[in-house]
C-alpha cells in the first residue's frame, strides 16, 4: 500500500478512520476480555468454563470448530447477541434521561482516553521513532487523567437515576472511591515525569516520550521505570485497580451487600455498555501502565525496539516495525489484563472502610513520600 | 333387665390399690376399674369364660386367718394382716372378686409367665403382619411388644395350615394365625345361637372349622371377626382394603331397624371402608348384625342421586310447584330421617297446611339386634309430633285423597311413594317434590328432585325402640350435588311461605328443647354416647310391632309377664 | 466460665503490607489455573453415586421376578410429606404367587412431594422400596411427576435377596400339601 | 483566524453576567455556588484570551492560581454547606433567616 | 474552521451556562455546568492553552462538579416544591445583570482592544510545560508558595468543618 495516498486524505477523514480503526480493535478486545475473564475464572476454580455453544452451521468444520467451541468463542457471540436483542427495560421509577445517559457517559471517557495513548511506534527514514497514536498531545498523561476522571459521572448518575437504595449506595461508594484514588494515582506518576523531565530535557507530559526515555542507552537509560520506581509502579497499580473498580476494590458492585451496585436496575444493552466500558477502562489503564512502567513497545529492559528491528532487518519498513511495536505493546497489555483477572479471582473484596483507609491513610502518604524521595534523589543526581 | 342395685360390694386389692366392686366381678374387669391392664385373648366380657389362652395369669392371695380361731394373722413387718399368696399363678378371667382378694399383676413371676405364654402362642403364628388385616388392632401384636422375645428360639418348621378357608359368605379364615382362643365358637353358640364352629384334631393339629355341611352364614357372623384377637377371622368385604391405622373412627348408628345398634364408621379421606359395632351395654353390647355393616355401600352406590343444578335453582322450581296449588299439598315424612329432620318436616307440613304421613316398614325380627320395625326412628316422629299414631304400611289414605283431587302436590322426604303403595296413575296426577339419596320410582316421577345426604354424611339423633335418644356423627362429607337435609327442609319451609327456620343442628335443637315436650331440657351436646332414655308414657298405649330383643322387652311382653 | 484473653500475634511489617500473602494467594490460584479441571461435564459424564445415596424411591422385584411389595402401607403411613399413595389389592387365588396374598393394586409416589428422606425404605418390612441412584426426575406436568407402579418397578429393577422368605413359605406349603399337615 | 480578542472578551463578559444572574436569582446555596464557579471560569477565559492575544504567559499562570484557589474554595465551601445542612436541614437561602427573625 | 468551532463552543458555553442558572433541578444544573466547563476547555484549546484546558477538565470537571453532584445527591435536594421566582426578583436580577454587562462591555469598548485576529506568527505561549515551569518557579514563586499554603489551610478547614462536634449539635 502506498502510504502517501493515506496522508493525502483530509485530516478529519484520517482522524475518523483512525478512530474507527481503534474502536474496531478496542471493542472486540473488550468483548474478548469478558470471555477471557470467564475462562480464566473457570480455570482458576477448576472448571472448564463456557465450552458448549456453537452455531449449528459451523459444526461440520473438523478441527477448528471444536477448539473454538471449547474456548467459548461462540458463547461470546451469543452473549453479545443476547445483549443486543433482549428486551431493554427501563424501570418506572427512574429518572429516565440520566438513566439512559449514564451508560453512554460510561463509554465516552473509556473511548476518549485511547486517543492519547500511543500503541506503537515506527522508525522514520531518519531512524527516529515516530509514535502510532491518534492524538500525540504534549499533555498526554494529564489528558488521560482528566478524561478518565469523567468516568465517575456515569457511575454517580447511574446510581442516582436508578432511584433505588442499592444503586445509590453503589454510586456514592464508587464516586468516593474514584475521587480518592485519583490523588494517589496522579501523585504516583509524578516521579516518572520528574525523571523524564530532568533538567536538560524538554518539558513534556507525553506518554510517547516516557516510553522513549525507557530505551536510552546505558544501564540507567535502558531500565524500565517499573524497576527504577517500584513504589510508584505499585501505587499506580493499586490505584488502577481501584479506578477500574476491579476485584479487591469493586465496591460499586459488591454484589454481596449491594446486589449489583450502581447497575442493579440496568439490563440488556445498557448494562452491557457498563460492562464493556469497564473492560475498555481496563485496557486503557493497562496500556498506560505498560507505557509508564513496562517500557511500552520495547521488548525488554535494555532491549529497545530499534535494536530488535535492526536485528530483524525490518528497520527500513515503517509498516513492519509499526506492526512489531503494536504487537509487542498489545502482548504486554494482554498479559497485564490477565494479571488483572488473576488478581480478581485470587483476592477477596475489601470492606469499604478498608478501601478508604487504604486510599487516604496508606497510599496517599506513601505516594507523597515517594514523590519527595525521588525529587530529592533527582536533585542530588543533578547536583552530582 | 335386672337391676344391679341389690348386689353386694366387696373390697379387693389389685396391685396395692383397694377398690370396691360388686361381688362376683371378674378379676380382669376389676383390674380394669383400677387402671390395671391384664392381658388376655380368650376372655371376652360378653362371653362365657373358658380360660384356655393362659395369658391372664395373675398372682392371687387371701388375708391369712388362723384356721382355728378365724382371727386375722398380722404381719409383724408391716403391721397389717398377712396375705397368704397362692404359690402358683392363677388365671384372672376365671376368678371372681371375693372379700379381701389380693391380686398382683406386675411381679417378675407374672412377667415371666406372660413371656412364656407369648412365646408359645407365637411358635406357630406366622410373621405376616405386613399382609395381615388385623395389624394395628391385633392383641398378639400389642402384647408381643410388651412380652415378646424379639427373636425366635423355635428352629423347627412352623405349622402349615389352610390360609384362606371360606367359613361363610362374609368370613374368611386363616388357620395359621388362629391361636385357638375359641371366642368365635362361644359367640356362635351363646349369642348368635347358631352353633356352627368348632375345633377338630388335637395338639398342634387343632383347627377351627364349621361343622360338616354347614357354614357360618348367620346374620351375626362378622362379630366373630370383630372379637377374633388375631387376624385369623377376617371380613371378606374388608379384607386387604385398607390398614386400620389410616381410618378415622366416627360414632354412628345402625339404621336398619329400630334397635339402633351403636356403631363406629371407619373412613379415610371421605371414603367409608367398614362399620363395626360400638359397645353399649344397654342396647347392643358389643354386637351388631351383618346386614347393618353393608349400609355404607349406599354412599357410593350407582343409584346415588346428585344434582347438576344449584340448590337455589331447585328450590325455586319447588316453590313454583308449591305456589301452584296452595292448600292441596301433602307431606310424606320418613321413619329413617333424624329427629331434627322430622321436626322440620312437621314444620313444613304446618307451613303448607298439609297432612303429614309416615311409611311403616316391618319384617320379622330375629330377637337379637334386628327388630320387626325396620324404621330406625318411628318414635322420633312421634316425639316431634310429625305423626300421632303409628304409621300404616301403605299410604292408602293419601292415595284416596289424590284420587279425590284433594292433593295436587306431594313432598316426599326420603320415601319411595310407589313402594309405599301409591300407583303410577296416582303419581301421575300429582306434582312430586322428592328429597332422597337414591334413585327410586318416586324420584323418577318427581317434578323436582333434591338430592340429600345419607346418615353417614350428616349428624343428628334418632330414638330407638327403647325411646332412647342416640346421637350419630358425620363420618364423611357428602358428594357434590347433594345438600344437607336440614338446610333443604328449612328453605322449603321458607318457600312454602312459613317463617324462616334455622338450618343448623344447634339451632334446630334450640327449638326442639323448647317446643317438643319429650325433649324438654335435653341438649344435643349433652346426650351421652350411650344415649338418653326419654319419657315414653304418652305413647305407652300404642301397639308397637317390636318383639323381644337383646336388651328390650316390649311393654306388652312386660305386661303379660 | 473464665474468660481467657488470647493475644493476637502482632503482624510483622511484611505481613502488614499484605504483599507476601497476596503473592502467596496468586501462586495458589495460578497453580489451580494450570491444574486439570475438577468438575464433571454433567450430561456426558455422570457422577459416581456413593453407597447409601438416597435417590428416587423405587419398587424392586426379588430375583424370581416377584414384586416384593405386599402393600402393607407402612411407607404410606411413615411418609412425612404424604407423597406415597397405595391402593392395596389381593393376589388372585389362581396366581402362582397366591401364597403372598397381598400386592399393591396401585402404588403412586408423588415426586413433587417426596423429600428423599428414606423413611419408606427404612420402614419397609419386605425391603421392597429402595431409594436408589436415580437422582434426576423431570417432567412437564404435575401428572408426569407422579410415579405409578409400572414406572416404579421399571426404575427399581431387581435386587438380590438373601432370605427369599416367600419361597421358603411356598416350599413349606407344598410340602404340607403333599405330606399331610407338616 | 478571524475571531479577535473582542469576541472572547464579550463571551467572557456574558458568561460572567450569567453567573452573576444566577447568584442573584437562585435560592439554592449549591446552585449559587455553581454560579460563582461559573463567574470564575468566565474570568479565566478572559485571562487566557488576553494571554494568547498578547503573546504573554502571565494570564495563563494566573489561571493556574485561579484553578488552585477555586479547588480550595470549593472544598471549604461545600464543607460549610454540608455543615449548614446538618444544622438546619436546608440549603435554601431564604430559609436561612435566623438573624432576621 | 476555527471560527466555526469558536461559535459552536461559545454557543454551547453560554447556552449551558444559562441552563445552569435556570434549571430547577440542582442535578440538571450541575450537569449543564459540566457541559459548560467542557466547552470552555474547548475554547482554551482554541486559544492554544492545552495544558490549561486539560487542567480545567481535571480540576473542575473531574473533581469540583463531581463533588457538587455528590453533595446534591447526598443532601437529596431534587424533590420538594419550591416557590417560583417572583416577578420582582427576576426583574431585579435581570436589571442588575444587564447593568453589569453593559458596564463591563463599555469598559471593553473604551479600552480599544485590538479587534484584529491573532496573527499566525505571534508566538504561541502556554503550549509547553517548560514555559509554565519557568514562570511559576521564578516570577511567581511566592504566589506558588502562598497558594500551597492556602491549600493546606483549606484542607485543615475542611477536616475541622466536617468533624462532628457532639457538644455543639443543639445550637441552632
Amino acid at each position: 500500500m502506498d502510504s502517501s495516498l493515506y496522508f493525502d486524505l483530509p485530516i478529519w477523514v484520517r482522524v475518523t478512520l483512525q478512530g474507527v480503526a481503534v474502536i474496531a480493535v478496542l471493542f472486540p478486545l473488550a468483548a474478548a476480555c469478558s470471555m477471557a475473564e470467564r475462562k480464566i475464572s473457570a480455570w482458576i476454580q477448576g472448571r472448564p468454563g463456557p465450552n458448549r455453544t456453537i452455531p449449528p452451521f459451523l459444526r461440520w468444520i473438523p478441527v477448528v470448530a471444536p477448539v473454538l467451541q471449547k474456548l467459548g468463542l461462540f458463547q461470546l457471540a451469543a452473549d453479545g447477541g443476547k445483549f443486543v436483542f433482549k428486551e431493554d427495560p427501563i424501570p418506572g421509577h427512574v429518572n429516565k434521561v440520566y438513566f439512559v445517559l449514564a451508560p453512554i457517559l460510561a463509554m465516552i471517557p473509556a473511548l476518549t482516553t485511547i486517543a492519547v495513548v500511543p500503541f506503537g511506534a515506527y522508525l522514520d527514514s531518519a531512524g527516529r521513532a515516530v509514535p502510532l497514536v491518534l492524538a500525540n498531545v504534549d499533555v498526554g498523561i494529564l489528558a488521560v487523567f482528566a478524561v478518565g476522571s469523567l468516568g465517575v459521572y456515569s457511575v454517580i448518575l447511574a446510581g442516582w437515576a436508578s432511584n433505588s437504595k442499592y444503586p445509590f449506595l453503589g454510586g456514592v461508594r464508587a464516586s468516593a472511591q474514584l475521587i480518592s484514588y485519583e490523588l494517589s494515582m496522579t501523585l504516583s506518576v509524578l516521579p516518572v515525569f520528574l525523571w523524564v523531565n530532568a533538567p536538560g530535557g524538554s518539558g513534556t507530559l507525553s506518554l510517547f516520550d516516557v516510553v522513549q526515555s525507557q530505551s536510552q542507552p546505558g544501564f540507567w537509560g535502558g531500565m524500565w521505570y517499573g524497576v527504577l520506581m517500584p513504589i510508584s509502579a505499585f501505587i499506580f497499580l493499586v490505584a488502577l485497580f481501584a479506578e477500574t473498580n476491579r476485584q479487591p476494590f469493586d465496591m460499586p458492585e459488591s454484589e454481596a451487600d449491594l446486589v449489583g451496585g450502581f447497575h442493579t436496575e440496568y439490563g440488556a444493552f445498557k448494562w452491557s455498555l457498563f460492562f464493556v466500558a469497564e473492560y475498555c477502562h481496563m485496557i486503557v489503564g493497562s496500556g498506560v501502565f505498560v507505557l509508564l512502567f513496562l517500557g511500552g513497545w520495547h521488548p525488554l529492559p535494555w532491549v529497545s525496539l530499534e535494536m530488535v528491528s535492526g536485528w530483524l532487518h525490518i528497520a527500513g519498513s515503517p509498516v513492519l516495525t509499526g506492526a512489531l511495536a503494536t504487537l509487542l505493546f498489545l502482548g504486554k497489555v494482554v498479559a497485564f489484563i490477565f494479571f488483572f483477572m488473576w488478581v480478581r479471582w485470587t483476592l477477596p473484596r475489601f470492606r469499604y472502610d478498608q478501601v478508604m483507609t487504604l486510599g487516604w491513610q496508606k497510599l496517599l502518604p506513601l505516594s507523597i513520600a515517594n514523590l519527595i524521595a525521588y525529587a530529592l534523589a533527582i536533585a542530588l543526581i543533578e547536583r552530582a | 333387665m335386672t337391676s344391679p342395685a341389690k348386689t353386694e360390694l366387696v373390697t379387693v386389692n389389685i396391685d396395692g390399690k383397694e377398690i370396691a366392686v360388686p361381688k362376683g366381678t371378674n378379676v380382669i374387669e376389676a383390674a380394669r376399674l383400677v387402671g390395671v391392664d391384664v392381658p388376655h385373648y380368650c376372655y371376652h366380657p360378653k362371653l362365657s369364660v373358658v380360660g384356655n389362652c393362659r395369658m391372664c395369669l395373675v398372682e392371687m392371695g387371701m388375708p391369712a386367718v388362723d384356721p382355728a380361731t378365724k382371727a386375722p394373722v398380722m404381719d409383724p413387718a408391716t403391721g397389717r394382716q398377712k396375705i397368704n399368696w397362692i404359690p402358683r399363678p392363677q388365671i384372672g378371667c376365671a376368678t371372681n372378686a371375693s372379700p379381701g382378694l389380693h391380686i398382683r399383676t406386675q411381679t417378675p413371676q407374672i412377667r415371666d409367665c406372660r413371656e412364656g405364654v407369648m412365646e408359645f402362642l407365637l411358635i406357630n403364628h406366622p410373621l405376616d403382619c405386613p399382609i395381615c388385616d388385623q395389624a394395628g388392632e391385633c392383641k398378639l401384636q400389642e402384647q408381643s411388644t410388651g412380652y415378646g422375645r424379639g427373636y425366635s428360639r423355635f428352629v423347627e418348621q412352623k405349622n402349615v395350615k389352610p390360609k384362606r378357608t371360606q367359613l361363610g359368605p362374609r368370613v374368611t379364615l386363616d388357620d395359621e394365625r388362629c391361636i385357638l382362643c375359641s371366642r368365635c365358637i362361644r359367640f356362635s353358640k351363646e349369642i348368635a345361637k347358631d352353633d356352627v364352629l368348632g375345633f377338630i384334631d388335637r395338639g398342634s393339629y387343632s383347627t377351627l372349622t364349621c361343622y360338616p355341611g354347614r357354614k357360618l352364614e348367620n346374620n351375626y357372623s362378622l362379630n366373630t371377626v370383630d372379637i377374633c384377637p388375631v387376624g385369623a377371622l377376617t371380613s371378606t368385604d374388608f379384607r386387604f382394603k385398607m390398614r386400620v391405622w389410616f381410618l378415622k373412627q366416627t360414632n354412628s348408628l345402625d339404621t336398619e331397624s329400630s334397635v339402633g345398634a351403636n356403631t363406629v364408621v371407619w373412613s379415610r379421606e371421605g371414603v367409608i371402608y367398614r362399620i363395626t359395632p360400638r359397645r353399649n351395654d344397654e342396647v347392643n353390647d358389643t354386637w351388631m348384625a351383618d346386614s347393618g355393616r353393608l349400609l355404607y355401600k349406599a354412599v357410593r352406590a350407582e343409584s346415588r342421586l346428585t344434582a347438576k343444578e344449584s340448590l337455589a335453582a331447585l328450590l325455586a322450581r319447588a316453590e313454583t310447584i308449591l305456589r301452584l296449588s296452595p292448600g292441596l299439598a301433602a307431606v310424606v315424612g320418613s321413619g329413617q330421617s333424624s329427629v331434627e329432620e322430622q321436626f322440620l318436616t312437621r314444620q313444613l307440613a304446618r307451613a303448607l297446611h298439609a297432612p303429614a304421613y309416615l311409611v311403616s316398614r316391618t319384617a320379622a325380627g330375629d330377637g337379637i339386634l334386628v327388630s320387626a320395625d325396620r324404621n330406625p326412628n318411628v318414635r322420633g316422629a312421634l316425639v316431634t309430633g310429625l305423626i300421632d299414631t303409628l304409621p300404616q304400611s301403605y299410604l292408602d289414605e293419601l292415595g284416596a285423597a289424590i284420587d279425590r283431587g284433594e292433593v295436587r302436590t306431594v313432598v316426599s322426604v326420603g320415601e319411595d311413594l310407589m313402594a309405599a303403595g301409591l300407583s303410577a296413575t296416582q303419581l301421575a296426577k300429582v306434582s312430586i317434590i322428592h328429597l332422597g339419596t337414591q334413585v327410586c320410582a318416586s324420584s323418577v316421577a318427581a317434578a323436582v328432585v333434591i338430592p340429600t345426604l345419607t346418615v353417614f354424611e350428616k349428624a343428628g339423633t334418632m330414638v330407638n325402640q327403647q325411646f332412647r335418644l342416640q346421637r350419630f356423627a358425620k363420618a364423611v362429607a357428602g358428594p357434590v350435588g347433594a345438600f344437607d337435609d336440614l338446610e333443604v327442609l328449612a328453605r322449603l319451609i321458607t318457600a312454602a311461605g312459613g317463617s324462616a327456620e334455622t338450618s343448623d343442628l344447634a339451632g334446630v335443637w334450640g327449638r326442639l328443647a323448647t317446643e317438643v315436650p319429650a325433649l324438654r331440657g335435653v341438649s344435643y351436646a349433652a346426650v351421652p354416647e350411650t344415649g338418653v332414655v326419654l319419657d315414653s308414657s304418652p305413647w305407652a298405649a300404642l301397639p308397637f310391632v317390636e318383639g323381644e330383643s337383646l336388651h328390650h322387652r316390649p311393654a306388652r311382653a312386660v305386661a303379660n309377664v | 466460665m473464665a474468660v481467657i484473653p488470647v493475644e493476637r500475634k502482632p503482624l510483622t511489617l511484611a505481613e502488614r503490607t499484605y504483599i507476601p500473602q497476596i503473592v502467596h494467594g496468586l501462586k495458589t490460584t495460578f497453580r489451580h489455573l494450570v491444574a486439570p479441571n475438577v468438575t464433571l461435564e454433567y450430561p456426558e459424564q455422570r457422577p459416581e453415586i456413593p453407597g447409601g445415596y438416597r435417590g428416587v424411591p423405587t419398587l424392586v422385584r426379588d430375583p424370581n421376578g416377584r414384586e416384593k411389595c405386599v402393600s402393607c402401607q407402612l411407607c404410606e403411613f411413615v411418609c412425612p410429606p404424604k407423597a406415597i399413595r397405595i391402593t392395596p389389592g389381593e393376589i388372585a387365588s389362581d396366581s402362582a404367587q397366591a401364597h403372598v396374598e397381598r400386592a399393591p393394586q396401585a402404588f403412586d409416589i408423588d415426586m413433587l412431594r417426596c423429600i428423599y428422606c428414606g423413611l419408606c425404605q427404612e420402614v419397609c418390612p419386605e425391603e421392597a422400596i429402595w431409594l436408589q441412584t436415580q437422582y434426576s426426575m423431570t417432567g412437564y406436568t404435575r401428572e408426569e411427576m407422579v410415579n405409578h407402579k409400572d414406572r416404579l418397578y421399571e426404575l427399581g429393577g431387581t435386587l438380590p435377596d438373601a432370605h427369599l422368605k416367600w419361597d421358603k413359605k411356598k416350599a413349606a406349603e407344598d410340602a404340607a400339601a403333599h405330606g399331610g399337615h407338616h | 483566524m478571524t475571531i479577535g480578542l473582542n469576541a472572547y472578551i464579550t463571551l467572557s463578559v456574558i458568561l460572567f453576567a450569567l453567573g452573576f444572574l444566577g447568584v442573584l436569582l437562585r435560592k439554592n446555596t449549591l446552585v449559587i455556588y455553581m454560579c460563582l464557579e461559573l463567574m470564575l471560569v468566565a474570568s479565566t477565559l478572559a485571562l487566557v484570551a488576553f494571554s494568547r492575544f498578547h503573546g504573554m504567559l502571565d494570564g495563563n499562570v494566573f489561571v493556574f492560581f485561579i484553578l488552585t484557589v477555586a479547588a480550595a474554595e470549593v472544598a471549604v465551601g461545600l464543607a460549610i454547606i454540608v455543615a449548614l445542612f446538618r444544622r438546619r436541614q436546608t440549603v435554601q437561602v431564604d430559609e436561612l433567616n435566623a438573624l432576621r427573625d | 474552521m476555527a471560527d466555526l468551532l469558536f461559535y459552536v463552543l461559545g454557543g454551547v458555553t453560554l447556552g449551558t451556562a444559562a441552563l445552569t442558572v435556570l434549571s430547577r433541578n440542582a442535578v440538571n444544573s450541575a450537569m449543564f455546568f459540566l457541559l459548560s466547563l467542557l466547552a470552555t476547555a474547548g475554547l482554551f484549546v482554541l486559544l492554544d492553552a492545552y495544558l490549561l484546558a486539560v487542567l480545567l477538565v481535571l480540576v473542575y470537571a473531574g473533581a469540583v462538579v463531581a463533588l457538587f453532584l455528590f453533595i446534591i445527591m447526598l443532601l437529596d435536594m431534587q424533590g420538594g416544591v419550591r416557590p417560583p421566582f417572583t416577578r420582582a426578583t427576576i426583574a431585579a436580577a435581570v436589571a442588575a445583570t444587564g447593568l453589569l454587562t453593559v458596564g463591563v462591555l463599555s469598559f471593553v469598548k473604551r479600552a480599544q482592544l485590538s479587534a484584529a485576529p491573532v496573527s499566525p506568527d505571534l508566538p504561541v505561549v502556554g503550549a509547553t510545560l517548560k514555559s509554565y515551569a519557568a514562570q511559576l518557579f521564578t516570577t511567581y514563586l511566592l504566589p506558588v508558595q502562598v497558594v500551597g499554603f492556602l491549600l493546606l489551610i483549606a484542607m485543615l478547614g475542611v477536616i475541622v468543618l466536617s468533624k462532628r462536634f457532639e457538644g455543639l449539635e443543639d445550637i441552632k
